[in-house]
């Protein structure tokens, strides 16, 4: 019998995808071998060996990858946390509260974090702290983080609001519930998986910034990115490479459990139109 | 890309009334620390240079000058038009604009491609493809800088396998900056095409096939017109911060040339020291960024109306 | 409102509705009575949703009042409104299973958890649904689905119950079922219900009475007879099944009987809707209220130029000698003669069947 | 008891000596880094002056620091140790007096040729500016505007800061024209891409030369007959300092011959204070880069004024257009 | 197949399609006539959509053969097969206007630009879409989409043109008006159109010939007569129109002819579907081929359960002493006698109109 003429295939677009993806691993995949390197030097193996795990946990400048890695993590989990906030409560008046005056200005305003180039945020920002006198430290590095936050936060709630049809809101207003009701217990669980998704998105991008974290962080504060760069820019140490690896494996750890938590929250919205 | 645009159509009114002054803390935090810093920025742009870094309340249109008029080394010859910084911006959006190509040639078909699994597999191809992004940009980079090097692994394994008897040698490139930066922002082609393609009705792809259209006749008749916003979001994702970005030309190109964000760096944190025109630099990469913007959502709203 | 207030439950009263320059509802008044199953009928984007909401409360009126038992609502929010919607895609709480779509209301109200479970269940019993109180939406079969609505809207005991287009979604046999599910709850609970359908069949099987909508103005209300038999215009007797609309020459109108010649020349005299007027008119005639004769003994003559069979029936197109065509349905049983392609044949009205229109 | 916080060099002080001050006097220590004396104004000028307590400058920016007003002095009488600073380090002309600093480390800056890839004469500036073939496309300069134009205006044998205006065109064609030769600007780089091979040559400060070297690169640093460029590094103690007292105390500690000999055998430069040769390293004793022959051309860095550091601001921006 | 070769246009041989375990498609064979309008008709999710795709191209099929003019074409791709197709959802191409999406075949096939401009302007000048020529899809309505969607698959000239449900889509009327157009396309011309529906109405009203399919097998084929008057089993009689289906019990069948005992005791003799058999059956009468008469008079009798106005008729719902409703569909017409609720009333039916069915 004959193949089915599937219409989505092309040929050559697999290959292209595979290509995709071993430009994308091939670098983080070789740093990762070369974690393992004994050898202090870069370009000679010496053979299988932890010891630059060992230098991460325990080395000299342990204190301070760990110092980076908690205001890192401090910083990321507060930042995503007010800018998921912020988006959904943007997000919620930009759906949900039909035309008003400043809306498309609105949506100007809150994509523009994203459509700035990031060196320019970067020291517009720092300039306007100094202007202020606002000591830099961890809070500006926050506030700065929670900006960019925003619009990475705001696109995935708001498109899987976009999604929920405004007639639950009403069934449920309809029967009876407030407003806020209305919101909290209907709107809010189905928008569960777009929160989920902003907040991780934005979690993931304040953790990867390094460039705005560079301008506006104050003295001795260091987040990984900084620290790492300080490491970092005169070679790529295995120590490094070490940390690189770590990161990849929390990352790839971090994603999976979004996924599974994705999936679970996907099988208990189910289909909200009822269509099959 | 879902979201980028101002929804179409109806708004839903459940919160209408007070509703929209929930959009006020966006506003508040966006427009005290971003709005503000950038307009602070744009009066820096208008003043006098100090000496060694800083600004002089002295309103001058002297760095724009810089940045329009060459007026030779010494500062004293007759205004020519200065080429430096326009071959800056021209290289930047030309390297922009080639990275963005080159996400485009691999990000589409790859889009395409994990759009077009069954439902459950595709989680797992966007996951795939978004993971190392996950990881921190600096270290892609400099990981990227490592497999690269004319002594890297890369050159070594083909050297061993006997595939090339001299190293490739890409560092120091243009093409190394087109990795990188194709590196840094291969998701944020992928994603919104992919979002497109996913909504993709596949009956137009059968109505052409009805219609006698062979394979490569409905990609670019129906399938590529079709997903056009989706791929317009993801060009402007990857072009305006492959505009600014410093960190791929600085790795990997040699930080031989200047793109925008090392020129705009360079005011601020080098030897340089002129932030009037460090601030006249970013703005007009800001304005150039914001004419392209505005120009494609007119397009938008025409196509939507 | 001329009708006995006490008996009002829904009171639209010169109700106006706009969309910046669209006008969605001009200037309607109707007066929806208590244990009615009133329709709202009318083509696609005449108004109908946009009415129900405002009664619901999801939308502002522009101009005018509605009252509920007297009351004016216009300015309580949906909330704080007696009144309960079975939405036209159901509008089920994906989240939440059956039991809990259905005890929503009521724990709103301000019922306790206990009583609340216990009303959703004699509820989920009307509609037949109690062995799938545990299920998610999504498990159900759209007519499942639709009785979840019902329940869940049912539930709180509301004063009106609006519905809108209910049955669009399912296929035509299921259709039937649920219709006479609904009709007997009504019957049953005593809920005045307003139904929304743009199905003219639907309509007329259902309802109490029924308001003809177009273009946001109201053209007709009344029973299902009143309307299909008395249509007071071209619209409604157009929209409402198949017409038959003859041009006629009106010379006058005496006590709401127009005499009229019929083209080919014949006179004839027939009840006139309401402000039909003298000239040039139209008579409307139902095609199963045209018998067919010898083309001696009928009011019109023409020859028959199409045939198509309908199951139930045939449908005989007839041309007439000035190139109009009329219609004529005649039951496809065994009594019944079929007349043959290009034969020649005269046509009467039956008694009462033919109406001069307000054009 | 309380904080200290250094801006400083990358790489350039061990982690060890800062433990060893946290431990010894219970301060919490923290460390930035710059890449650039340039850097280090520019972000003191942004607004991180008041944030750190002590910063690491050369020798020329501590001038200009001075004249902007951003260092704090201090007397002799909190600075016990400030006897051990060498005779001829003690009386500096960027800081008379020694008021608001002290010597770090001082070197030199050339540059390093790998001896695999060309094995003819170095000593010559000509390496950097007219290379060999061998050379072309494997060079890395310092990505730094006062360092590498001194450089040049050495290998031009003009003066610095020079006015005259032939000589400022020579400067800008000679770095145009040369820049094709180069593969990369890069100062914390420099000795990595020798170390991997990315340069065959490049310029480098004397010390992390000498790492690149014991690192296991076939790398020699040049002491060209055109000149070199030599420098001190100075601890300095910064205006509105938030832990004045924390950073005498830090200035003190490294003014101990042990602690500045710890610096020195972790950075290979030379220290500044008198007695540190019983701590060094063997290695340092013999290592070309730290001895370099007697009767070359070392010369400083110096600030030049507004008008002229414009024409090099814009041969610089010039080269990297 | 029996029927002679040259006349068939589509011919499916033992068909079976299979998604996993899932059949769709249950050995179905069918021979579409050249020039015939062919009717797929089944419920929801019976295999229509996917026999369309395999004649389309767009499913391989797992086991038969598929002949256009006796020609096996299962392994050309849909774009070698001169076939085309009128897609459910239009699947119009957003971004190109009227004309271009008309000419979009024709350019494939390799027509100059200047060629395909003219036969495209041919085409919407049939459908009446002449003065929309520029628009994009987004700017017409429903029922000028489908137009649209219809001149773009006319445009080639296929052998063959597949409908699928092209009339779900729009309200009554328009339903109406477009049915019209699309039979007499079909006899300007000749193609042959398959046609696929659930509507019964629709079904009965288009076809020259409908195939009736439930559960991925083909049921019956013949005209619409033959399936409404004749069916062959309680799915057809029950699916197509309404029926009552009387509980019987079969003394034996001679020569197509059964001899049954009515629920009441009364006997009765009718023609029998090809394959019943002796034993319990039932009997389908159309409700229209009921007719009432004195209780004394009936084959059947009962009481009147209900009444139910529809407009050009009344539904008289009958209950029988054992139980069983039956109904009566009455014309509405002058001459008719209404029964009274309750009344007790005698059944008859009309020659020809009781069928004993395969169960
Ligand atoms: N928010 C709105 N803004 C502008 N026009 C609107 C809006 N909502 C509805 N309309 C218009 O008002 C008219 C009436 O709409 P409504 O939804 O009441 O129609 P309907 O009678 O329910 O039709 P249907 O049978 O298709 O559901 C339509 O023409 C519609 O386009
Ligand atoms: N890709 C598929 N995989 C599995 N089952 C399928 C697939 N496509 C269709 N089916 C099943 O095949 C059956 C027939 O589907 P088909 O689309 O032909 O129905 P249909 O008769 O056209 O129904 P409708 O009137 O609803 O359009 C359905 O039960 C459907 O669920
Ligand atoms: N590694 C730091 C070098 C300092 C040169 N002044
Ligand atoms: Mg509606
Ligand atoms: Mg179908």
């Amino acid at each position: 019998m004959a193949r089915k003429p599937d219409l989505r295939r092309f040929p050559g677009f697999l290959a292209v995808t595979l290509l995709c993806l071993f430009l994308l691993y091939a670098p983080l995949v070789i740093v990762a071998i070369y974690s393992f390197n004994d050898s202090p030097s870069i370009t000679l193996w010496g053979g299988v060996s932890l010891r630059w795990y060992e230098d991460v946990f325990w080395g000299l400048e342990a204190d301070k990858f760990k110092r980076a890695a908690i205001n890192s993590l401090t910083i990321a989990a507060a930042a995503a946390t007010t800018a998921t906030v912020i988006a959904t409560m943007a997000a919620t008046a930009m759906l949900r509260a039909g035309q008003f005056r400043g809306r498309s200005f609105s949506f100007g305003l809150i994509s523009l974090p994203l459509m700035v180039p990031e060196i320019v945020t970067a020291v517009a920002t720092l300039i306007f702290f100094s202007a202020i006198g606002f000591q830099t430290g961890i809070l500006s590095i926050l506030i700065a983080h929670i900006v960019f936050c925003i619009p990475f936060a705001y696109l995935p709630i708001a498109a899987r609001m976009e999604g929920i049809e405004d007639v639950y809101e009403q069934a449920a207003q309809d029967l009876y519930a407030t407003k806020w009701q209305a919101f909290r217990l209907i709107l809010l669980p189905l928008m569960t998986p777009g929160i989920v998704s902003g907040f991780l998105l934005a979690f993931i991008i304040s953790l990867d910034d390094f460039i705005i974290t560079n301008f506006v962080k104050g003295a001795g504060v260091e987040t990984l990115p900084t620290a790492i760069f300080g490491a970092v820019k005169q070679g790529i140490k295995p120590n490094i490479m070490a940390i690189s690896t770590l990161l990849l494996m929390v990352s790839i750890t971090f994603v999976t459990l979004s996924y599974f938590a994705g999936r679970m929250g996907q099988n208990r919205k189910s289909n909200p139109t009822g269509e099959t | 890309m879902a979201g980028l645009g101002p929804t179409g159509g109806r708004a839903a009114r459940t919160y209408a009334g007070r509703g929209p002054l929930l959009i006020l803390p966006a506003w508040v935090i966006i427009g005290i620390f971003l709005v503000l810093p950038i307009l602070i920025m744009a009066t820096y742009s208008f003043l006098t240079k100090e000496f060694r870094g800083g600004v002089i309340w002295e309103p001058t249109l002297a760095a724009y000058d810089q940045f329009f008029f060459d007026r030779g080394l010494f500062g004293d010859e007759q205004p020519k038009i200065e080429w430096t910084y326009i071959l800056i911006f021209w290289r930047s959006i030309w390297q922009a604009g080639l990275a963005t190509l080159l996400c485009l040639l691999i990000g589409f078909p790859t889009a395409w491609f994990i759009a077009t699994r069954p439902a459950h597999s595709r989680t797992v191809w966007l996951f795939l493809i978004t993971v190392p992004y996950w990881v921190n940009l600096l270290i892609r980079t400099i990981s990227m800088k490592f497999l690269i090097r004319d002594n890297g692994p890369m050159n070594q394994w083909l050297l061993n396998a006997g595939l090339i008897d001299e190293p490739i040698h890409i560092i120091n490139t243009n093409l190394a900056v087109q990795l990188g930066l194709f590196y840094s922002y291969l998701p944020f082609m992928v994603l919104p095409i992919y979002a497109a393609v996913e909504r993709y009705n596949f009956a137009l792809s059968e109505a052409a096939a009805d219609l006698y259209a062979s394979r490569w006749v409905t990609l670019t008749q129906v399938i590529i017109p079709v997903v056009k916003p989706g791929i317009i979001a993801g060009c402007i994702l990857v072009f305006v911060p492959s505009l600014g970005a410093f960190l791929a030309p600085d790795l990997l190109g040699g930080a031989k040339n200047f793109m925008i964000g090392s020129l705009i760096e360079e005011q601020f944190k080098g030897a340089a020291g002129n932030w009037p025109f460090g601030a006249a630099a970013a703005m007009i990469l800001l304005s150039m960024v914001l004419i392209v913007l505005i120009v494609y959502a007119r397009n938008q709203d025409r196509e939507s109306a | 409102m001329a009708e006995d207030q006490g008996d009002i439950a829904v009171d639209i009263d010169h109700v106006t509705k706009r969309y910046g320059d669209f006008t969605a509802l001009a200037d309607v008044s109707l007066a929806i009575r208590s244990n009615e199953f009133f329709t709202l009928l009318g083509p696609s984007g005449c108004g109908k949703t946009t009415l129900l909401r405002c009664i619901a409360g999801f939308e502002d009126i522009t101009l005018g009042a509605i009252r509920l038992y007297g009351d004016n609502i216009v300015d309580l929010p949906p909330n704080k409104r007696p009144v309960n919607t079975v939405f036209q895609q159901y509008a089920l709480f994906p989240h939440m299973d059956v039991t809990r779509n259905v005890m929503f209301g009521l724990l709103r109200l301000g019922q306790s958890e206990a009583a609340a479970r216990k009303r959703a269940g004699e509820v989920l019993d009307l509609v037949q649904l109690t062995q799938f109180a545990d299920r998610l939406p999504a498990q159900l079969s759209g007519g499942q689905q639709q009785r979840v609505a019902l329940a869940r809207a049912l539930a709180p005991n509301p004063k009106v119950l609006l519905l809108d287009e209910p049955l669009s979604a399912l296929d035509l046999k299921l259709r039937q079922a649920v219709r006479l599910e609904l009709q007997q709850i009504q019957q049953e609970t005593g809920i005045t219900f307003i139904f929304v359908t743009h199905d003219q069949e639907e309509a007329l099987t259902m309802s109490d009475r029924i308001a003809v909508i177009s273009d946001g103005r109201l053209q007709q209300i009344g029973t299902a007879r009143d309307i299909y038999e008395e249509p007071d215009n071209k619209f409604v007797a157009d929209f409402i099944g198949e017409t038959n609309l003859i041009d006629v020459t009106v010379a006058g109108i005496d006590n709401g009987q127009a005499t009229c010649t019929l083209p080919g020349g014949n006179h004839f005299t027939c009840p006139a809707a309401q402000g039909a007027h003298s000239g040039r008119g139209h008579l409307s005639v139902r095609p199963e209220r045209v018998s067919l004769s010898d083309p001696a003994q009928g009011l019109l003559t023409g020859t028959v130029s199409r045939l198509i069979y309908l199951g139930t029936d045939m449908h005989v197109d007839i041309t007439l000698t000035d190139g109009e065509v009329v219609t004529a349905r005649v039951q496809n049983s065994a009594g019944t003669r079929i007349p043959a392609m290009g034969e020649t044949i005269g046509l009467n009205f039956e008694a009462g069947a033919a109406r001069l229109l307000i054009d | 008891e309380g904080k200290l916080s250094i801006y400083h060099w990358f790489e350039y002080i061990p982690q060890e000596l800062l433990d060893k001050f946290a431990a010894e006097y219970d301060v919490e220590v923290t460390l930035d880094t710059y890449d650039s004396n340039e850097a280090l104004l520019a972000a003191l000028k942004a607004g991180k002056l008041g944030q750190y307590d002590v910063a690491v400058p050369g020798d020329y920016m501590v001038e200009i620091l001075g004249n902007e007003g951003m260092l704090d002095t201090f007397t002799d009488d909190e600075m016990p140790n400030k006897g051990n600073i060498l005779p001829q380090w003690a009386d500096v002309s960027f800081d008379p007096g020694r008021k608001s600093s002290i010597p770090y480390q001082w070197g030199s800056t050339s540059f390093s040729v790998n001896r695999d890839v060309y094995s003819g004469n170095i000593q010559t500036t000509d390496i950097i500016f007219n290379p060999p073939e061998e050379l072309k496309g494997k060079i890395n300069v310092l990505d730094t505007a006062g360092e590498t134009l001194t450089f040049a205006s050495l290998h031009l044998g003009i003066p610095q800061c020079s006015t005259d205006r032939e000589q400022l065109k020579a400067l800008n064609d000679l770095v145009q024209n040369a820049k094709a030769n180069w593969a990369s600007f890069g100062s914390d780089v420099a000795k990595d891409v020798l170390v991997s091979g990315d340069a065959a040559a490049g310029m480098i400060w004397n010390g992390f030369g000498m790492k690149a070297r014991e690192e296991g690169a076939n790398i020699e640093y040049a002491y060209p007959d055109q000149g070199y460029i030599v420098w001190m590094d100075n601890v300095v103690l910064l205006k509105d300092a938030p832990n004045r007292d924390n950073a005498l105390k830090f200035m003190n500690f490294l003014l101990e011959p042990e602690n500045a000999a710890a610096v020195t055998n972790y950075a290979r430069y030379t220290a500044g204070v008198a007695g540190v040769e019983p701590f060094l390293d063997e290695a340092l004793k013999t290592a070309p880069e730290l001895n370099p022959p007697a009767g070359g051309n070392p010369q400083f860095v110096q600030a030049c004024p507004e008008e002229v550091q414009k024409v090099y601001d814009t041969i610089w921006t010039n080269l990297k257009k």
